[in-house]
């Protein structure tokens, strides 16, 4: 019960904070020269000032800021997220047809990059200044300093040029009809190299953030403590440094994981994986107000919800937080 | 005599190159007795830890190793003991306790499981055998509701309770020995009294030996049967009990019994009749906790009145949390009040704001507990001295001339003004401090547990440097304290704090001859050691 | 700060990142001397590959790969530094004012870099970038812009941890103004941890820089690495070195910084010290 | 006309065709693309690469040059072309221009139904003309300016009335420029927002599918079409590839089987060709005419002066543009007009030439002569180029050009930004030095040259008309009358004319006459059957199993 105040007090809170991501981002867009209809009469090659007018009156962006900044808050309040004229779509149908992707993505490579950093981290404060230790922090070191799409641009001249192991990009091979354990083959296949090339800057972080975690922990006195119990090293590892270890890593991973989404968007363009990312790049592009600020509030939605998730690993893990 | 337990021989343990010294300790020999508490008493940096830590092979290797000596237990030379031999042993024929049981205990686990933990790895009992064990421990060591406990974790209890639970952990087994490092240093007075109790009870019903790692006399008067005595290192002196307080031999030990402030009040003086320079009237001072949901409120001081004549020193006692540093700081302004006034040579300052504050300011210095973290590590003792004045618009040469005479008269040498904080110790950044107070020419100085984090010795340095200070320059002071010892010693009055109220006021004799108030007497009576000194000398 | 500069000169791996970010900052002076030619000059043939004349081949124009990526080393480094400035700046400013007078303020102040935290960085630089339309400068803005909330949270917590250590209380008990205790006490005593974050800082603004102008935000008047590597993507598969190169400037150079921060963070951090 | 200068947007890799190229390849082109005489296969799912990917399908409201790859599958139009541009019958079996040219009456095609069942009539080919292409197409404003209504006389003719003879008009009536459409889908709803728009609803070989935005559309073959026995796919599936490497890696492994309007990037296609699955052809794009070209505002002085300008053109050495931003596949413009008008006759050479071995001299002897020395730095004054946003290519043209002003004494600083920003700058707030578009110029020169240089195509905020302020009232007379004149020979000469009054007047640099290049893979046969290429529908394409 307290639990469900709880949450309901933090999404609360909450609300304001995307508010205020909606006005920011709504004046933010609006201060960018240039506007949807121009955009779409570009590509078409011209347009009479008539039919700019009558998109512009089509796209509201006729009326005064106010007004439309009313109207799209309205149609906030109502989860109307608005129509992307550009796309001739539905904004949230276009973000719902990208979500699985995206979410695929992301989860992928945030989960990889979380558990492989946790055992190669804890791996590497065990055999301190061994030889695991100096090759995990090495290559945790250069995966720390790769720039995410130009790994992606490597991978794809080794792996898929070169030794022709994994498809280029995409989410599936198009027209093959696949079902069932096929599809998800294929897709795996098709998921490899962008999610290496999304979660290696993370997992490097998040190897070197639990290494320095756990020689951090096994400092302290519990684990003394539990020595002179007659524990078995292992055991202190498994049983005590780990959890305590792991706190400041959920801690991290919550704030990093909004970064992901903003890191999806080269990776998404390098491996044409159809997510938000690219969506969000396009929609910038072309002014796509509606779909932007979609974008943007859903992204802020999502950070909350990690946010609230975040804490409630936390208070899971560490007795010490009270709700 | 009874059975020796355990056998330091010739002992000695290596430091990494670099350190001050190349043995932490050496040559220490030392018999363990069982049913016996052998207290190991050193100032910081003696190596008394170490040694304790050396006995369980938990010495923070690869640096700090045993560099020779035998460590005899049962037939066996525990410092070549190989690793599963010593995991036998440990937490099973002997156990450990900490100085700080917060971090002693894993936040994350409950009290039970972790001792559960004990007779997991020890015994190969059931689970409910073990439930039963673990309950009949926790009950041993007198916490209520032990199946309560068992399911709470080490924050939801209090300090006194987590070192008792810590206690029946490491009696779990019964182990025929006790290491205890400092198990009371954390802990206020009363409770650390009814901790010594409680481990002198188990030891004597279990007969075990006990070895207790302290710093305070007054412990070792209550607890110990024979003393140890570690002066950097080497051991100086070791004996039973009453020899080695009642007639020491060695120079250090002598010296070192000599520095306990001696639980006697000064020979009553005629009463202050000066005005009043401080008085603080109803002040409330409220903490809001913020918890993640909602969140709680702590009184820190609950209308609490009080006054300082002019040329007088009060002592303000009390527990942690009493609210006796939050005064101190209410008085100098250093922390905004709820309520009240704070009335400075008759005009209240409370209400000031930072600006009209300043001038006042140079009237009521302050001088802080930790002399670590009191003095900016980034500039010189010059400059921290001369800031004061400089602020005040005294031209900075002449301020850091007026700066090497305070040097003087703290007793350092001229030659430290040029240097930085870290290069001087404990007791010399103390005196630093009081310079820095001093240089302002205060009329009120509020010294906020001024001695506590130094060793014996150096408190007794300290004291008389402030006792003098404050007769030749007529100032008045606050004194903040938990040491019954040292207030006895220091102050004119005492008054007497406990959660957020003064409970009790009166000149130190009276106080002390006749406390009024119940917590009063419980906070004298749980002086460690009590009168030790007076019954020698009786 | 001056053991910790001793303690940073034992560390093996911090000289090394030390010895490439020298090595770069050469590069960067000598650059001039090496290539005095502009690096958009085509200088041969398109597409040679490395060896000859060109040590690292040419690009798409016939531009010397390795006159661009000496020059787009000076770009990388200055949007680095500049960004990371400009983001402690702010970030100093921010957590500084909310560390130190804490209350209504610091909530306010919090709320606002939390709320920073929360749009996507990346996206949110595009965003400004757009704006403001592509340029060293516009590029710097929006870097410090999406950068500057995670020095506010160190220099707030510092000042936070700061402001209850004895020796500024002690100051204040003076009758210190509170730019005196700010400026004198506070910041050089927090400037250690600045020092550390604000270095690991440069190697992500240069990542973020070059992720920019690698979807053609970057500006097109100076050579940049993320543009070589932008160009020479489309040609991926038949002239290798134009992407490999100037990523591996990138990952080194990023890689110098980030073991230089290390070392600076073990060195002035002594709470670190043991790991 | 075509789809667009849009072609702005495809042409981000464009890459074109030299005459010698083109002759080179012919021969593949016939041995494997037409003259196969094997006998066509039934079935099959041909992929195609389309770049970008359209926002919309709204063929109708919207000319971007990614959607006719696949709304012309869908939509047809009344009539197709042959390889000589000459119109066939399509939706309409015959026609008749009035000799005033103010009528042109069209029979109709019976037997056609639309994919939802309905059938074709002369009141789809009414509301289509008047109702939503008048409205709302983009380029009604050129195109249909003169169409003042549609009569119906019964079911199966159209009669299209006409303020003015409108000689180019019978050259924009495929699939492509002007389709038709369903009257039952559009009546009574807002034309714009009709959910058709991403569903479309045509008559042609091929029914819409399914999109999955991001990655592909799927097209599906048409049971009811009204060609006997076509077509002989399954399925199109129009795939969406945003990296041009990848896009590549696709075609060669054949993952995909065609890729047309130089969605392969130009560096690959030397590789390509020596793939033996792919091949390659320059055929298809005969009625796509492109010119890149250089805007020079002559609002902003020194460009006002006609030296200056001239000076530019003489300062730019096309043949390097050609060989390292297009790869060698083009050529070099030699004025206004698209080489590939020379099929119809309208095309001329005989223009001022700037690409002369004494260029440079004949640049700075220009600069000098309009008053603009060189500076201490060399320069004589600096300016801003716009890069165009569409594409990679433009920014190393753009950095091309920088080195190559700079040799004659002008400080060009590149300005890059996005899309819109892009626009506005350039075509409504005209804040902007020198541009660098991408001009499409339509299936008639009514198209390109009307709304690039006649004085009354100033329209500020108006995207690709004309933004250099060219005011010339001899040329607008004579474009003017080239644009009634119905005598195919007059037209020619008026339009001679015009290229030579506008190369000397220099308003616009004038740089890479554009041909693009598909890729297809040798299983895929019969796909490019006429001059719109890619732009028409597949019906007679088929897959070798």
């Amino acid at each position: 019960m307290r639990f469900a105040r709880y949450m309901g007090y933090r999404l609360v809170t909450a609300l304001p904070v995307i508010f205020g991501i909606i006005v920011l981002n709504f004046l933010l867009i609006h201060l960018a020269p240039g506007d949807a209809a121009s955009v779409l009469a570009g590509e078409s090659g011209a347009a009479t000032p008539e039919y700019m007018d009558e998109l512009r009156h089509k796209f509201g962006l006729d009326q005064s800021l106010g007004m439309q900044f009313l109207t799209y808050v309205s149609n906030m309040a109502h989860f109307n997220l608005g129509y992307s004229y550009r796309n001739d779509a539905d904004v949230s149908s276009l973000i719902l047809e990208r979500l699985g992707p995206t979410s695929l993505l992301m989860l992928t490579a945030f989960g990889t990059a979380v558990a492989l950093g946790i055992i190669l981290g804890l791996v590497a404060a065990t055999g301190r200044n061994s030889w695991r230790d100096n090759i995990i922090s090495l290559i945790s070191l250069v995966a720390y300093a790769t720039p995410g799409f130009w790994l992606g641009l490597m991978m794809i001249v080794i792996f898929s040029i070169g030794l022709g192991w994994l498809p280029t990009s995409g989410f599936d091979t198009v027209g093959t009809g696949h079902e069932g354990w096929a599809e998800v083959w294929d897709v795996a296949r098709h998921l490899v190299m962008p999610a290496v090339s999304l979660a290696l800057f993370y997992l490097a972080l998040y190897a070197r953030l639990m290494r320095a975690s756990v020689l951090e922990q096994t400092g302290m006195d519990y684990v003394t403590t539990a020595r002179a119990k007659g524990q078995t090293e292992r055991r202190i590892m498994t049983g005590h440094v780990l959890r305590n270890a792991l706190l400041p890593i959920v801690t991290i991973a919550g704030v990093q994981a909004g970064n992901l989404i903003g890191g999806s968007i080269v990776v998404e363009t390098v491996f044409g994986w159809p997510g938000i990312g690219t969506l969000a790049f396009n929609a910038l592009q072309s002014r796509d107000l509606n779909l932007l600020l979609a974008i943007f509030f859903m992204s802020a939605c999502l950070i909350v919800i990690i946010n609230l998730a975040v804490d409630v690993i936390y208070v899971m893990l560490d007795p010490r937080m009270e709700i | 005599m009874s059975q020796t337990v355990l056998e330091l021989e010739k002992l000695t343990i290596a430091l990494p190159s670099g350190a001050d010294r190349a043995n932490a300790v050496s040559d220490i020999d030392l018999v363990l007795r069982a049913g016996k508490v052998t207290c190991l008493i050193g100032e910081s940096g003696s190596g008394k830890s170490l040694v304790a830590r050396s006995i369980l092979g938990l010495l923070p290797r690869p640096h700090v190793r045993i560099g020779s000596g035998r460590i005899l237990f049962e037939g066996q030379d525990l410092a070549v003991a190989p690793q599963d031999k010593m995991r036998a042993i440990r937490g099973a024929k002997i156990g450990m306790i900490f100085q700080e049981p917060m971090t002693a205990l894993n936040p994350l686990h409950t009290i039970g499981r972790q001792l559960d933990e004990v007779l997991r790895i020890h015994t190969s009992l059931g689970k409910a055998a073990r439930r039963a064990r673990v309950l009949e421990l926790i009950d041993s060591v007198h916490l209520p509701e032990p199946s309560r406990i068992i399911r709470s974790f080490p924050h939801q209890l209090s300090g006194g309770q987590r070192q008792r639970a810590m206690i029946a952990m490491a009696l779990l087994l019964n182990p025929r020995l006790l290491i205890a490092d400092e198990p009371t240093t954390a802990l206020d007075v009363t409770t650390q009294a009814q901790i010594l109790y409680l481990i002198r009870e188990l030891q004597r019903e279990h007969g075990t030996s006990v070895l207790f790692i302290t710093h305070d006399f007054g412990v070792v008067a209550d607890i110990a049967d024979e003393v140890a005595v570690l002066q950097r290192g080497t051991l100086v002196e070791r004996g039973t009990a009453g020899a080695v307080l009642g007639a020491p031999t060695h120079p250090y030990t002598k010296a070192l019994i000599a520095a306990v402030p001696k639980l006697v009040p000064p020979a009553a003086r005629p009463a202050n009749t000066q005005p009043f320079i401080v008085e603080a009237r109803d002040i409330a001072k409220t903490y809001g906790t913020r918890g993640l949901f909602g969140g709680r409120v702590t009184v820190a001081l609950a209308g609490v009145t009080m006054e300082l004549r002019r040329g007088e020193t009060l002592g303000l006692v009390g527990e942690s949390g009493s609210g006796k540093s939050t005064l101190a700081r209410a008085i100098t302004r250093l922390l905004p009040i709820d309520g009240g006034e704070i009335l400075l040579g008759g005009a209240d300052i409370a209400q000031l704001s930072r600006r009209q504050l300043r001038p006042v300011r140079k009237r009521v210095q302050m001088v802080f507990q930790d002399p670590y973290a009191s003095l900016d590590p980034r500039r010189r003792i010059i400059d921290i001295i001369a800031e004061g004045p400089i602020i005040h618009g005294t031209p900075p040469a002449k301020a850091r001339e007026e700066a090497q005479a305070l040097l003087r008269l703290v007793g350092l040498d001229a030659s430290a003004a040029k240097r930085f904080p870290h290069e001087f110790s404990g007791g010399q950044r103390q005196r630093i401090g009081i310079a820095r107070a001093l240089a302002l020419h205060p009329d009120v100085l509020v010294a906020d547990e001024p001695v506590s984090a130094l060793d014996v010795s150096v408190q007794s340095q300290v004291l008389a440097l402030l006792a003098d200070i404050k007769a030749r320059l007529h100032l008045s002071m606050l004194f903040v304290t938990h040491d019954l010892r040292v207030a006895v010693q220091v102050c004119d009055r005492i008054a007497v704090m406990k959660q957020g109220e003064v409970v009790e006021v009166a000149p130190t004799a009276e106080i002390f001859f006749n406390p009024q108030h119940s917590y009063t007497k419980a906070l004298f009576a749980a002086v460690p050691g009590g009168t030790w000194q007076d019954r020698k000398a009786s | 700060m001056r053991e910790g500069f001793a303690r940073f000169a034992r560390n093996r791996t911090a000289l090394f990142g030390a010895a490439v970010l020298l090595c770069l900052l050469l590069l960067v002076l000598l650059t001039p001397v090496i290539y005095p030619d502009d690096p958009f000059k085509l200088a041969g043939p398109a597409l040679q590959p490395p060896g000859g004349r060109f040590l690292l081949g040419t690009d798409t124009l016939g531009r010397d790969v390795a006159a661009e990526i000496a020059y787009g080393a000076r770009t990388s480094l200055i949007i680095g530094v500049g960004a990371t400035l400009a983001a402690i700046v702010i970030g100093a400013v921010a957590g500084g004012v909310a560390g130190y007078y804490r209350g209504r303020t610091e909530t306010v102040l919090m709320r606002i870099t939390e709320f920073f935290q929360t749009i996507p960085a990346f996206i949110f630089a595009l965003l400004i970038v757009a704006i403001l339309s592509p340029s060293v400068s516009s590029e710097i803005i929006a870097i410090a812009a999406v950068s500057w909330p995670s020095i506010a949270r160190l220099v707030r917590g510092e000042f936070v941890s700061l402001g209850g250590r004895e020796f500024v209380q002690a100051c204040a008990g003076l009758g210190a103004s509170d730019a005196r205790i700010i400026f004198s006490h506070m910041l050089p005593n927090c400037a250690s941890s600045i020092i550390a974050v604000g270095s690991l800082l440069i190697g992500t603004a240069i990542l973020l820089e070059a992720g920019l102008a690698f979807l053609g935000l970057g500006d097109p008047n100076v050579m940049s690495w993320g543009l070589i590597i932008s160009a020479g993507r489309a040609v991926l598969r038949s002239a290798w070195w134009i992407c490999t190169f100037p990523g591996i400037a990138i990952l080194l150079t990023v890689l110098g910084i980030n073991l230089i921060g290390d070392g600076l963070n073990e060195a002035l951090n002594p709470r670190l010290r043991e790991r | 006309m075509v789809a667009d200068p849009g072609s702005n947007k495809i042409s981000r890799r464009t890459a074109l065709a030299l005459p010698l190229g083109l002759a080179a390849s012919s021969g593949t082109i016939f041995s494997n693309g037409f003259a196969k005489a094997d006998e066509p296969v039934r079935g099959g799912t041909m992929v195609m690469i389309v770049q970008p990917e359209p926002s919309t399908l709204a063929h109708y409201a919207v000319t971007a040059g990614n959607i006719p790859p696949i709304a012309t599958q869908i939509y047809e139009g009344l009539v197709t072309y042959d390889w000589d541009q000459n119109p066939q019958p399509n939706l309409a079996t015959s026609w008749q221009i009035a000799p005033d040219g103010k009528s042109i009456t069209f029979k109709l095609r019976e037997g056609v139904v639309f994919h939802n069942g309905k059938r074709f009539t002369s009141a789809d080919v009414q509301f289509s003309f008047m109702e939503i292409l008048k409205k709302y197409h983009p380029f009604a404003p050129l195109l249909l300016a003169e169409l003042t209504g549609v009569d119906t006389p019964d079911e199966m003719t159209a009669v299209l009335l006409l303020a003015n003879p409108a000689p180019y008009l019978m050259k924009a009536l495929a699939g492509r420029d002007l389709p038709i459409m369903c009257k039952s889908v559009f009546e009574g709803t807002q034309i714009l927002q009709n959910p058709s728009a991403n569903k479309p609803i045509g008559t042609g070989p091929f029914k819409f599918g399914q999109w999955d935005r991001g990655q592909f559309v799927r097209l599906d073959r048409n049971d009811k079409y009204w060609k006997p026995g076509l077509p002989y796919l399954d399925h199109i599936i129009a795939r969406f590839i945003p990296d041009a490497a990848t896009r590549s890696a696709a075609l060669e492994t054949g993952e995909a089987h065609f890729a047309a309007y130089s969605a392969v990037n130009y560096a690959d296609l030397a590789r390509m060709k020596t793939n033996p699955i792919l091949d390659t052809t320059m055929k298809g794009y005969e009625m796509t005419p492109a010119l890149s070209v250089l805007e020079l505002n002559a609002k902003h002085p020194p460009l006002d002066k006609k030296e200056v300008r001239q000076a530019i053109a003489y300062a730019i050495d096309r043949k390097v543009i050609l060989r390292d931003v297009m790869y060698g596949y083009g050529k070099p413009a030699t004025g206004p007009l698209s080489s590939l008008f020379k099929t119809v006759g309208f095309y001329t050479d005989d223009v001022r030439n700037y690409d002369v071995p004494d260029r440079l001299e004949i640049a700075n002897k220009l600069l000098d002569g309009a008053g603009l020395p060189r500076g201490a730095n060399g320069m004589r004054f600096g300016m801003h180029l716009e890069v165009n946003s569409f594409g990679e290519q433009w920014l190393r043209q753009a950095e091309y050009l920088k080195q190559a002003l700079a040799i004659v004494g002008i400080d060009l600083t590149l300005r890059s930004e996005d899309t819109a920003t892009w626009l506005r700058r350039v075509y409504t707030d005209y804040d902007y030095d020198i541009n660098e578009p991408f001009l499409s110029q339509g299936v008639d020169p009514v198209y390109g040259l009307n709304k690039q240089y006649l004085t009354s195509q100033i329209r500020k905020g108006v995207t690709f008309v004309n933004d250099s302020f060219y005011a010339n009232p001899e040329f607008d007379g004579i474009l003017n009358g080239a644009m009634r004149e119905q005598d195919h020979d007059k037209r020619a000469v008026l339009y001679k004319k015009a290229q030579q009054i506008l190369a000397e007047d220099c308003p616009l640099v004038w740089l890479i006459d554009v041909q693009y290049v598909s890729v297809f893979n040798r299983k895929l046969h019969d796909h490019t059957t006429g001059p719109l290429g890619t732009q028409q529908a597949f019906e007679r394409a088929w897959l070798e199993t």
